[in-house]
């Protein structure tokens, strides 16, 4: 390998790594995820074999025999000298004979019976803690508890004198399991559920509107400080930045006070005896309104950057030239400034399309795709589903398989691009040849 | 501008159309520092009380501002920092090395420039976990920094193309290796790009919101979007003004930022739109 | 001994803040009694309760449990109990406490109930409170009722007397008599909450078929539910796009008799009286259960409690100063200043003799006219996703997207597809 | 038509580019604006065709003021230095934009481009983007573009300083040929000598924002008014020479070098300074005022040789020979001056 | 130091730019490369100087051979075309840096630089940057850049392209002056034949990546191997005429006009197609071989003037002469050839 060779991959080494390990692991950990049914009742790292009550009467409705389920359902607390001998060994032999002397042989329902006796022993040990300890050395059943692995929890089982034929084990495997198993039901569901048409929908309708508004205003803000003197460019170009590079969280927060019912607007037109309301989540149309102004007016300013320098890229001679053609405003813009700007504007759009496709900080923080989810997109859908949801029912799983339908559109819109921008045109080959 | 077209209807025009903006910052400022009674829109009197935030100490359960303030400057320089590193040479090697798979890595880093990974932030929780950086602030700093580094990636790219190789070829026939070509004699070239691309990547941490919130939500690092937007959601809440205050507050480095370099930002483009 | 107990409260204001000093002072009792025992105990107790909502709060909880820096203590909504112990996430209680103890063998058991799954203790009530209908009384007033019916009002709507029907019908004619604003007729809570459960109840619905511990679907309830709110819409009582209003904003308008019927939960009194500035509550507002729908149900109310949980740790001895500290702070005189600063209900007998509490006339009252009918929404795994999908169809019906058999054909789709065996549909 | 620029003044913000400048154009003629850069050349034409305001002074066409009209109603057509042709409009559309804009009729415009572009023989050109074509068909069409609406005017700006010395040559005879054609009054603007000398009826030379002289080109090379216009013409360049009067003749710096003066030059009196200026054509070997050098250069030029000769007092002549042939660098030579045709400046510059 | 180039081959993905063409330039030595634009005349520099890889061939720097040894370490000197000052560097900087890559000491480094600013005079201008030199400035200082660490080969890349016809003509000379001062074998990348002619010791035309012709600059203007070296060299250039040979002479197209031919020429057989070519000094009213025709064109250079006399089967001669002033345009005159200078060419272009 030539020296170059080497110095370019140890120049790329750093964002190799960051981009592996923060893009593209994601990327595949989200494809895996999504065939699972992973939630936060299932956890992520694993579960346990646990049976309760809940796996009880799905082992019936799972056809496990009602006798044996039953049995394994008892909470059994037998004081024998297997668990005499535990808690000698564990809390003294005082407590051990003491337990002996009284309890011998008892059996008991449910820990908190046990629990009551032995705290009326006089050798029982000072801590609650170590009371509930020593009584669980003479459970004799499984219910209520955590079994870390498979085989565990058929020694427990098998410790019950519980007799499993291979499909009874089977199901009360499957049934006891609490972790997540692998599955296609995430997608099953997508296709299914109207609430994922329904954002599918509204995504369409968002990108297609906020990218029209950025293109369009990003167009108008370029044009018009184009034409403006220096000094007064300069300061309507500040101003029209400053959508982009505020913070989100504040940024939203004025638009809030501006449109709340206790805000600008409403205080504003009351003069003129319009009835104050919150003007953002009034009505579906003004929610759209102001979702769209609202990240219009970032779109709109990466928009103006990108025209400007294009616009500014433009020889003045050719200007001059349409104006000795006999070219007036209007017709210079269509003539000859928006035909410059064809690159520009595909580059905007299909930038923006990708962005306003996975990106919902503005929506979250405003609307939070309200009034009653008709401003809920895609990816919102997703970080409600995944992450974000009043019930807290976090499902990873079905979160994972929503994200991985963006990804997908995005790595396919983004090949797209690359060939509508000629990328082999755009990777020339080094001229120094070493 | 040329002498045929009159620019009075634009600035008419724009000055209206800006209002929305005007309005806001103008009554960010002035409310932060008056009251006013509901439902008017004049302020009447003159108050610093909205700024007792500063100096109060923080209520029970709430973080203190200086502290999430300086996490927001740890997050915002360190990202700035690695980003703006990462992308000097990833651009550099993108822009003019012959290097096995270019193209390929090209293509990449133009496909993930156009995709923002926010949607995979569940496995991204997952990656931080099994390195050990959920809750902190490094693992958000590292996130942001592989979300704002294709962009960083392309952007200095753009710069280095418009460096004339003829510089670089001059530095080799001098005897120079290509690392000195590009440290000694590439890199001065391209500073523009380096004082934007700081800008933007310092502004775009500091105003980062959903990955603090998701993958730092622990009190120790906070950062100021988390902590402005906890007490926006704050249904008791005290006065709108405070809000503004701390918005205020938090926009303070930005607005320094705006008006010192308001130039330099409008530069981030300046390696060249196309791609 | 040095030790860290980390306490995180979701949803919690200023008013609530006690929810996390109930554990600094516990711990402050603790760290005595292990002074007096001759052991040296020396507890620093980290408070967060900034989150942005519910929503975030679980989130962080979840996350920051599966990557093992879960806090110690969570105070959150008692449905969490059910996905998080399946998980893992958190312990039984009456694991490390002796359940038959001061001050928890004094606990409503009814609420200890609610705070166990699967027949075990997994978290401490921490408040109890309802979920009130209100009438504005002037407003009743000017529609025909007199004082004295207004007062009976209460036992009316108890004795199934005084239904949504009624309700329809009284906001109906505020509306006419211009005494209220189109949309203020009947003015509800503008998102997702446990409320919306008591409706379905109203109608006769069931959320959790005693015996099988599965979920209900009861189609004919769900229909007339959303049925009333799409009436309620259709008649100008209630606005179309309601749902998403901003919380101040609703506060300040019930507050102020811009809506003639409303519901809520008894913490609203706090914010009434305090922010808002209603002097005389009483005077202004009536309130009741949530009225029967029609015959099929009953006049109800849902409690909702929070608990304290116990997060799994490393750390044993953590978990179990954690159960001490969440047990002592469910002493009733310090539970009790939650109880009243917050306006919520109390969890336990004997706060009804600490004098705070018992001269508080909210608190005496709404404990008697609400908590003996209250019942609690079901401790199930996917108990979240029926409530979520319950309200997305409701608001489906409610902007007119579709009917109510519609959404509710809707509802039963997606629930069938998301929770297959564990849903009963009637 | 006839342009007169009167008392034209023009100031960016604080400074004045051209102050109070007037210059005549007659009807049908070309008129080059020669000058050294940032004279005023461009300002001076941008001027003309209204994309600059003057800042004072008029601006006639004909009889017509046009100070104050706007560019789309001169009807100037105008040849911009780098062509500046509408890069996404191909040839045809290029050369029709003008009457586009004035909403002709789409086969009258055909018609009319048709035309134009057989005139500037670029018929077979007209379907490719400006891209694809190479600098001299570009200039052509953009030469097409200021013609096809019959302008009263055209102006020229540098409109070959971007081709090649082939193309350039081609193209100067192509331009005047058409200018003559139609008979239009035109305005070049260069800072190529030949070019304005090849071209032009009269030529203009600028400094600073003032016209130093106004004359045809053969004029002006052999009779400039100062040494700037002098050194300003001429290729290769002409040298000048130091001295003082002594009676009729110079006595050259530093040295013994007497050389005869003209009567004119002789009339001022002995001892003042002046110079003298002698044009390559001027010094060689078969001239009769001889004077004697080294040869410090011979650069071959092909059908020519040019060489340096260094005087005794190191000023240095230059003399430019078809056949020099025998002539090699260090050799002593005693070359002859034209003394008729030597200028003579006083020390300010003027023209003696 | 000899530089020998053999059997060099480039090429650029699937397109061969060179092909085996070799090269070989004596030491001390100042060569021309000359030829149209994408001929491959930087590709070569390039080569040679390791910023390209060979793709075939070898080269020698005396008798080491570098083929392939990385740029960095073959001790060759580039003036590039746009100079490729560091911009952010001051001109002392940018001469030093060579040196300071080679970690010379710092009193070191200030001595040789400032001899070399000396000999390339730009000794007061070292402290500014680049931005603020004059062209001519700036390309002195990248020649010093080059020169300052006494590299055994100078490559220059079109070095005069950027400057104006003024400050070139100086330059050349300086370049020169340097290079043979400095005893350094040089090439000299250029599209301009006067700039070649002028400067170096030999020319080398290319065409398409190959050599045509490598001679002195008089002897490839007087005996071109092919027309398109004839064409390519002399200003104005050469005019063409096409005919077929007749005994010992040669009758041109649609015409009854007829030339004498050269003995060489005779002897192709009659009829054979040939071209003849006549530079516009060997057409003269003076000469011999008498020729008429109409002037369709006339321009003025000052010095001389350029005549195009069109033949009555429409081609054209050029002529230029110093006092034509007598003639007009449209005068039918009958001009001599210097039949014994007239070029010819066989169909293919070969010279005969
Ligand atoms: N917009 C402007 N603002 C300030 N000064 C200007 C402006 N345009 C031109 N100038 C100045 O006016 C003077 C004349 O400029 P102009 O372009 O007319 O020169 P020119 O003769 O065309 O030169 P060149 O041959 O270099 O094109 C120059 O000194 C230039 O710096
Ligand atoms: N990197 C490259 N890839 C492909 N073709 C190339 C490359 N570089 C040069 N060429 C081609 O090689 C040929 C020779 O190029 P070169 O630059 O040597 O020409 P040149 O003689 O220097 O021309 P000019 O006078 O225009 O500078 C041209 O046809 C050019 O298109
Ligand atoms: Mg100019
Ligand atoms: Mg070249």
């Amino acid at each position: 390998m030539r020296r170059a060779h080497l110095l370019g991959l140890g120049f790329m080494t750093p964002a190799l790594i960051i981009v592996f390990l923060f893009f593209l692991a994601p990327v595949v950990l989200t494809a895996v995820f999504s065939f699972t049914s992973m939630s936060s009742g299932t956890g992520i790292s694993g579960g346990a074999y646990e049976i309760n009550e809940q796996t009880l009467r799905s082992l019936t409705d799972r056809g496990f025999p009602k006798a044996k389920s039953e049995k394994l359902g008892h909470d059994l607390y037998r004081i024998g000298e297997e668990g005499l001998g535990a808690v000698e060994a564990d809390f003294g032999k005082a407590f051990a004979d003491e337990i002996r002397a009284e309890l011998s042989g008892e059996l008991f329902e449910g820990r908190r019976d046990l629990e009551r006796e032995l705290k009326k022993l006089r050798s029982r040990p000072r801590s609650i803690r170590d009371l509930k300890k020593a009584a669980d050395l003479f459970k004799r059943s499984v219910l209520n508890t955590r079994f870390e692995s498979e085989t565990a929890f058929l020694d427990g089982v098998g410790e019950t004198g519980v007799e499993l034929t291979a499909d009874d084990q089977a199901v009360l495997v499957k049934t006891a399991y609490t972790g997540w198993s692998w599955t296609t039901a995430n997608y099953e569901l997508i296709t299914s559920m109207a609430s994922t048409w329904r954002a599918a929908k509204n995504t369409a309708f968002y990108v297609l509107l906020t990218l029209s508004f950025n293109v369009g205003f990003g167009l108008f803000l370029a044009i018009t400080t184009f034409y403006l003197p220096k000094g007064q460019a300069a300061i309507f170009r500040a101003i029209w930045i400053l959508p982009r590079i505020l913070p989100p969280v504040l940024y939203v927060m004025m638009w809030k006070w501006l449109t709340w019912d206790t805000g600008f607007l409403s205080i504003f037109l009351s003069n003129f005896g319009v009835e104050p309301r919150n003007w953002m989540l009034n009505s579906d149309i003004n929610a759209w309104v102001c979702i769209v102004l609202i990240n219009g007016f970032v779109g709109a300013s990466l928009g103006m950057i990108l025209f400007s320098s294009a616009l500014r890229a433009i020889p003045p001679s050719m200007l001059a030239a349409s104006e000795v053609d006999g070219a007036n405003r209007w017709q210079q813009i269509r003539h000859i400034l928006l035909p410059q700007l064809q690159w520009p504007i595909l580059f905007t759009t299909s930038y923006q399309t990708l962005s306003l496709l996975t990106s919902f900080d503005y929506i979250y923080l405003s609307t939070d795709g309200g009034p009653g989810r008709s401003t809920e997109v895609w990816a919102l859908y997703t970080f409600h589903t995944a992450l974000n949801n009043y019930g807290g029912v976090l499902q990873y799983g079905l979160g994972a398989a929503l994200a991985l339908v963006l990804v997908v559109i995005g790595i396919a819109a983004s090949l797209f691009y690359l060939r509508l921008f000629k990328f082999n045109e755009l990777v020339s080959q080094p001229r120094i040849e070493q | 501008m040329s002498s045929n077209f009159r620019s009075w209807p634009m600035t008419l025009l724009l000055g209206f159309l800006s209002l929305p903006i005007i309005v806001m910052m103008v009554y960010l400022f002035v409310d932060t520092v008056t009251d006013t009674t509901a439902g008017s829109l004049i302020p009447d009197r003159f108050t610093l009380e909205h700024w007792r935030f500063l100096f109060d100490a923080p209520q029970a359960g709430r973080s203190n501002i200086w502290s999430v303030t300086l996490n927001t400057f740890i997050f915002a320089c360190s990202t700035s920092a690695i980003v703006v590193m990462t992308s000097l040479t990833s651009g550099y090697a993108l822009s003019r090395l012959n290097m096995p798979y270019r193209r390929l890595l090209l293509g990449g880093v133009l496909t993930l420039h156009a995709f923002p990974t926010v949607t995979l932030i569940i496995s991204i929780f997952l990656m931080l976990q099994m390195t050990g950086l959920y809750n902190s602030l490094l693992g958000v700093i590292l996130v942001k920094t592989a979300l704002e580094l294709p962009l960083g990636i392309w952007v200095m790219k753009g710069f280095y193309d418009t460096v004339p190789w003829e510089i670089e070829m001059a530095g080799l026939t001098d005897g120079a290796s290509r690392f000195t070509v590009w440290r000694r004699l590439v890199l001065p070239q391209v500073h523009p790009g380096l004082a934007a691309l700081g800008l933007f990547s310092f502004l775009a941490a500091w105003s980062e919101y959903i990955l603090p919130q998701v993958l730092a939500p622990d009190g120790a690092s906070q950062v100021l979007a988390t902590y402005l937007q906890n007490l926006i959601k704050d249904d008791r809440a005290p006065d709108f003004n405070m809000f503004k205050s701390v918005g205020l507050f938090y926009a303070m480095p930005v607005m320094i930022i705006y008006l010192i370099f308001n130039q330099k930002l409008m530069n981030i483009y300046g390696g060249g739109t196309k791609g | 001994k040095d030790l860290t107990i980390t306490v995180w409260a979701g949803g919690t204001n200023d008013a609530d803040i006690y929810r996390l000093d109930a554990i600094e002072m516990a711990a402050d009792i603790l760290s005595r009694e292990w002074e007096i025992r001759g052991e040296d105990l020396n507890i620093t107790v980290d408070k967060k309760r900034d989150f942005a909502g519910w929503a975030e709060f679980k989130q962080a909880v979840t996350l920051a449990a599966e990557s093992g820096s879960a806090p110690n203590i969570v105070v959150t909504s008692h449905l969490d109990i059910a996905p998080w112990s399946q998980a893992g996430l958190i312990v039984p209680v009456e694991d490390y406490v002796d359940m038959d103890s001061w001050p928890l063998n004094n606990i409503y058991d009814n609420l200890m109930e609610i705070t166990s799954y699967n027949g075990i203790v997994y978290g401490l009530p921490q408040d109890a409170e309802s979920r009130p209908f209100f009438f504005w009384r002037d407003t009743m007033k000017a529609i025909g009722y007199s004082d004295e019916e207004i007062d009976a009002l209460p036992a009316k709507v108890e004795a199934g007397e005084y239904t949504f029907a009624n309700i329809l019908e009284d906001g109906k004619k505020a509306l006419e008599m211009e005494l209220v604003q189109p949309g203020y007729g009947f003015y509800p809570r503008p998102s997702n909450g446990p409320d919306y459960a008591q409706f379905y109840q109203s109608f006769g619905g069931q959320l959790q078929d005693s015996e099988t511990g599965k979920l209900v679907l009861d189609k004919q309830a769900m229909t007339d539910f959303y049925q009333f709110f799409a009436d309620a819409v259709e008649a100008g009582l209630t606005r179309k796009n309601h749902i998403g209003t901003e919380w101040d904003q609703w506060y300040a308008e019930v507050a102020s008799g811009k809506a003639a019927m409303w519901h809520g939960g008894t913490w609203h009194y706090a914010r009434y009286t305090g922010k808002e500035g209603l002097d005389d509550f009483f005077g202004n507002i009536q309130f009741s259960l949530i009225p029967a729908g029609n015959e099929n149900g009953r006049a109800n109310t849902i409690t909702h409690p929070l608990a304290y949980l116990l997060t799994a740790q490393e750390d044993e001895e953590a978990i179990e100063i954690a159960a001490q500290l969440i047990k002592i702070a469910s002493e009733p005189r310090i539970n009790t200043l939650h109880a009243i600063k917050s306006a919520h209900l109390g969890i336990s007998h004997e706060q009804s003799n600490i004098e705070l509490y018992a001269n508080d006339r909210w608190a005496a009252e709404a404990t008697e006219r609400l908590l003996p009918h209250a019942n609690a929404q079901p401790n199930h795994l996917n108990y979240g996703k029926f409530s979520e999908a319950m309200f997305k169809g409701l608001e489906t019906a409610w902007t007119g997207t579709k009917t109510p058999a519609e959404a509710v054909a809707e509802v039963e789709a997606e629930l069938t597809a998301v929770l297959g065996d564990d849903l009963i549909v009637r | 038509m006839r342009i007169l620029l009167d008392q034209f003044t023009k100031t960016f913000g604080a400074t004045t580019v051209i102050d109070k400048m007037s210059l005549d154009i007659e009807s049908g003629e070309m008129l080059a604006l020669l000058g050294p850069s940032g004279c005023g050349k461009s300002t001076t034409l941008f001027a003309i065709c209204g994309i600059h305001r003057m800042n004072g002074g008029r601006l006639l066409f004909g009889e017509r003021d046009v100070t104050h009209l706007p560019s789309q109603m001169r009807n100037v057509g105008v040849v911009f230095q780098n062509y500046a042709l509408y890069p996404h409009m191909n040839a045809f559309d290029n050369i029709a934009f003008p009457l586009m804009i004035r909403k002709m009729a789409k086969p009258e415009i055909e018609r009319k481009v048709l035309a134009i572009a057989e005139l500037v023989h670029i018929e077979g050109l007209l379907k490719r983007k400006p891209a694809q074509l190479s600098g001299g068909q570009q200039q052509r069409v953009a030469l097409a573009r200021a013609l096809v609406r019959e302008p009263d005017i055209l102006l020229l700006d540098e409109p070959l300083a971007n081709l090649d010395a082939k193309l350039r040559l081609e193209m100067r005879s192509e331009i005047r040929r058409i200018q003559q054609e139609t008979g239009i009054s035109a305005v070049l603007v260069t800072h190529d000598q030949v070019e304005a000398m090849s071209m032009a009826d009269r030529i203009a030379i600028m400094d600073q924002g003032q016209i130093v002289q106004l004359a045809a080109p053969k004029d002006m090379y052999d009779e400039p008014v100062t040494d700037f216009v002098a050194s300003f013409l001429g290729n290769p360049p002409i040298a000048f020479l130091q001295g003082t009067v002594e009676g009729k003749t110079i006595r050259l710096e530093n040295s013994d070098i007497v050389l005869p003066l003209d009567a004119q030059a002789a009339k001022q009196g002995n001892g003042t300074p002046i110079r003298i200026g002698v044009r390559p054509e001027h010094f060689q070997p078969e001239h009769p005022v001889k004077i004697s050098g080294k040869i410090s250069f011979i650069e071959e030029q092909g059908r020519e040789e040019l060489f340096d000769v260094t005087l005794s007092n190191g000023m240095r002549l230059r003399s430019v020979q078809a056949n020099g042939g025998a002539f090699r660098l260090g050799d002593e030579v005693s070359w002859g001056l034209a003394a008729d045709k030597v200028l003579t400046f006083d020390p300010s510059g003027r023209r003696i």
